[in-house]
């Protein structure tokens, strides 16, 4: 396959290809890989396989409660990792850096947390949580159960015709009810960037906490927590380069230091008696239990990778081959792009449908050509629903996709059209 | 891979010609099925008259595999004892689930052959037995109206 | 060191060892490393490690909603590794197995969901949870909270001064109030083997499920869930040469089925709309969002290795170990050790105190030798409490433990008396 | 590892026979500080007359590092201003956290510099700083409850 850098000339995609093992893949019937599922999860350097394989191999210990020479350096790589991931998103405080298990697992963290909240910030049967209709539904469900524990009323932002966040009702929606609102930086659906400015400004008038799934974006964009404005913030590891298992809650130091306990046991905890116990500061309040050592190793060595990369040429690259990938794919006849069809204010993943071919049958004979697209909700439902649609096939892109690989991917969709005579 | 193995012309036949697609009354239980993975999702009613499966109507939105499977479901079951049409069921399922080494007769699955190749694709083998769930589990729900009845 | 073959002579502890890397390692002073913390964390074999590393360099992507080529490999392995896991423990069915990030985890799971079951199972004001005082934090902690959420009360069996559990008040404690009683098979502290066939019987009796905390257990011993009668299992992959980020809740499969989730997002849902959601069977009903699946490889890898040796013959060689640890220890004058001092109904663990010498300053001494020991509570304050002593030093052996290590722990003993002048 | 260096002869006396300990009365404010990770436990009571450390007394558990930096700071705190002693504790701490390249100054940390070697071994930072860090708690606590007065 031709390997093309068309961007940055710095930013050298057959060079960067040469770190993912995976990509040297050969599928069935000899045919390379073209990994078009990014969105889904990321594949990983050679740099973050060797530093969780390394730690295994040469530092592997309990943390924090192990005094000897092992504990202290599996201790001072897990610690290390914190401080590389609260530097690569601009937290303001390492303290402010909680690790849990994925995205999912910090989103149900605050959801949890807030939702037990007792005194002025308490959530009840008049409190209202804004949500949008394009989220995941790792930060639907979880305010789903949230109202149905508290009593709280769920609403939502609805979405225009060209897959923009309609901000309209902004001011009705977001109101003196409102306790939380918790929405997506960008739509892992239909790809949409959305405006955190004006929904933060307006959240925060009317006293509500802002929660932000930044899962796509953390991955794709620059991104400064100190001047974001949000009060929490959850990502993943496995999209980013890094290992699966692990993922990020960022919180306000002043709001975690308030909030009480998610999951108990050990490392969470001041003192223990039988009869009751107290809780450490953050960020070990909100990790329970021995927490995911080599994998937060694994994941500072995936900021150190992307960082090396620089964040800036990596957005660059993303926008590049998403504006290429928006051209081409429009020029495929019978070819629906569900988002925004311009390269404005949009992350890399596309989602389509295709007149007269399912899209399971579409990424069913694209495999057969070893393009790897994802095809379904893509746990987001009800975006689906709002376009009248039941699944779709999507598109992803990362620092290490190439416009020969989109080039693959139109071709591929001729022969799938040709193949059901569409 | 073998893709024409797994969309065999009787397979996109169906797809693309449903057979008795639509809901009907009457019936006697119906059930709501989706494949969480995909989202591919079906309706389906049963109606039995004595011991007979008299109809089998369902709406359903999915891919090639499951939509023909539904299909062939229907063709296959109605007009079937309740016992022979559990026996039909068994005998797909074994073909799906027997990564490609069972031969299928086709006396007694006619066009449901047609799935042999769905077998060795993993994947895809939970879109052709939705359908067949859906309908067991509706036909046990009316099996046991009928004896509480 | 001399490494000496103690046990059955098929178990080859010297050719074991080469399988872990870690062991090689040379620590300061170019000492080499003598690690007796492995009820705080095992280590390693390069099984292990390379399952994990191949996975993420050949197989990366993500499992169940990618229908491609890599994510059908990645299932595989996934599900893969779950039936391993089930095999190995002897669970009746694969889908009685859910991945957690650890064990402390698992264990909040159950708490939460038995806590929010409505109807005949509802845990309220009159309910009793029945613990026991040598629990790790991880399994009080989680039964606190739930007692601040429903007003239940806590109770617990206490302990006696040869460090067994008392059962004497066993049918006052587990009666008719009793919803839940969940104890440790194998305490982390004392090193006492629970008898937990009475305490089902009698909670199962009452009507009380019960909660098996098998963390220190399932590394150690061969495991047969089908035949133990408990109804919720949980046990941490780091413990047992596993990786770290990845624990198992066993739940029998009726009770799954009628429980309610925990984390609500990705993977768990049957389907979602904004107004309301429905949830997937188990196990993928507490599986929230992108699971650890690379941990859950080597994971799977893990329990091969053990399957390779043997559980009957780890054990064994567990046993024998700690008979000769216990012997060797008492040698040591004005060392008590808090716990069974007989190899009778115990595992690996042997917490204990020096007269005269701090237990953090005898595991730093130790430390400067080379060899690694646990000091503090262990996670395990009230049983420390029970004991008088806020803290101990901890010897804990595994699979890769010799004779010498432990003389070698001995003269390390008698080297910090010195150097304390007691 | 420089074992001599964490464990100079000054610390160890300290340790067997520590400095003031015990709790006593008269005090504005007391603190329970623990070390979660290993259980070293201190109660703390700040005396404070004007502005003068009338006398620190506490009750204390824990290793020799923890026990003998809570008799150091008794031999060095009492009599001193509130301002004087907050210096050392900003000494006493950038020492702690110098990784070993901080010279302490003999004049004002007196018995403190013998735990110069404690900064080399980061684990046991903490248990030096747990009496200081108790100390500090309450006697912000006694300094808000006179302002407030
Ligand atoms: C008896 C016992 N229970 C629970 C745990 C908690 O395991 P984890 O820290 O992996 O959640 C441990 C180990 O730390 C343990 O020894
Ligand atoms: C926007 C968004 N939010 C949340 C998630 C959940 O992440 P995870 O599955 O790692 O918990 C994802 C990815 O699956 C996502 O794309």
């Amino acid at each position: 396959m031709t390997v093309s850098t068309e961007s940055a000339s710095a930013y050298d995609v057959a060079k960067i290809r040469e770190d993912f093992p995976v990509l040297a893949r050969r599928l069935d019937g000899d045919k390379p890989l073209v990994y078009l599922d990014s969105a889904n999860t990321s594949h990983k350097p050679q740099v973050v396989i060797d530093a969780v394989a390394d730690h295994y191999a040469m530092h592997n210990a309990n943390v924090a409660r192990a005094m000897h020479q092992l504990g202290a350096e599996a201790t001072a790589a897990f610690e290390g990792a914190r401080d590389k991931v609260a530097r690569f998103v601009g937290a303001p405080s390492r303290d402010e850096v909680v690790f849990t298990k994925n995205a999912t697992e910090a989103l149900n963290l605050v959801a949890h947390v807030l939702g037990s909240v007792r005194g002025s910030r308490q959530i009840g049967a008049s409190s209202e949580i804004v949500i949008t209709e394009m989220e995941h539904h790792s930060n639907i469900v979880p305010w789903q159960l949230l109202c149905e524990r508290t009593g709280a009323r769920l609403r939502w932002f609805g979405i225009t015709d060209d897959g923009r966040l309609d901000l309209g009702a902004l001011d009705e929606l977001v109101n003196e009810h409102t306790s939380v609102v918790s929405l997506t930086w960008v739509s892992n659906a239909l790809g949409t960037v959305n405006p955190l400015a004006p929904i933060i400004e307006r959240a925060h008038e009317v006293g509500a906490l802002v929660v932000v799934d930044a899962s796509q974006a953390v991955p794709q964009l620059p991104v400064d927590l100190g001047s974001l404005g949000a009060d929490f913030v959850a990502f993943t590891g496995h999209k980013m380069v890094g290992p699966t298992g692990i993922g990020v809650l960022w919180g306000r130091y002043d709001l975690l230091a308030e909030l009480p306990p998610f999951l108990g046991g050990g490392e969470m905890i001041a003192t223990v008696s039988m009869e009751r116990s107290t809780y450490a500061a953050p960020p070990s309040r909100f990790e329970a239990g021995t927490p995911q050592i080599a994998q937060a190793v694994g994941l500072g060595a995936a900021v150190d990778y992307l960082e090396s990369m620089g964040m800036k040429a990596v957005a660059e690259h993303e926008r590049a081959i998403t504006a290429y990938a928006l051209e081409r794919l429009q020029e495929v006849g019978g070819l629906r792009i569900v988002g925004p069809t311009e390269a404005v204010d949009r992350g890399g993943a596309i989602s389509f449908e295709l007149a007269g071919v399912h899209p399971h049958d579409i990424s069913q004979l694209l495999d057969s050509q070893g393009i790897a697209v994802r095809a379904g909700h893509h746990c987001a439902k009800p975006v689906h629903a709002r376009f009248g649609v039941q699944s779709t096939a999507r598109a992803s892109f990362y620092l290490y996709t190439t416009t020969a690989e989109v080039d693959a991917l139109v071709e591929g969709l001729e022969h799938t059209k040709r193949f059901f005579k569409v | 891979m073998d893709l024409d193995g797994l969309y065999q012309e009787i397979i996109l036949d169906h797809y693309r010609n449903p057979h008795g697609k639509g809901l009907r009354e009457p019936f006697e239980a119906e059930v709501h099925h989706v494949n969480p993975t995909c989202g591919d999702e079906i309706t389906l009613r049963v109606h039995l008259v004595g011991d007979t499966v008299a109809d089998v109507s369902y709406d359903a939105e999915g891919c090639s595999i499951s939509q023909a499977s539904a299909s062939v479901l229907n063709d296959l079951l109605i007009g079937k004892s309740v016992g022979a049409a559990m026996g039909l069921l068994a005998d797909f399922q074994a073909l799906m689930q027997g990564r490609g080494t069972i031969e299928p007769d086709e006396e007694t699955l006619e066009d449901g052959v047609a799935f042999a190749g769905v077998a060795k694709f993993p994947a895809r083998i939970k879109c052709a037995l939705l359908s067949w769930m859906a309908w067991k589990d509706a036909t046990s729900q009316a099996v046991t109206l009928k004896e509480d009845a």
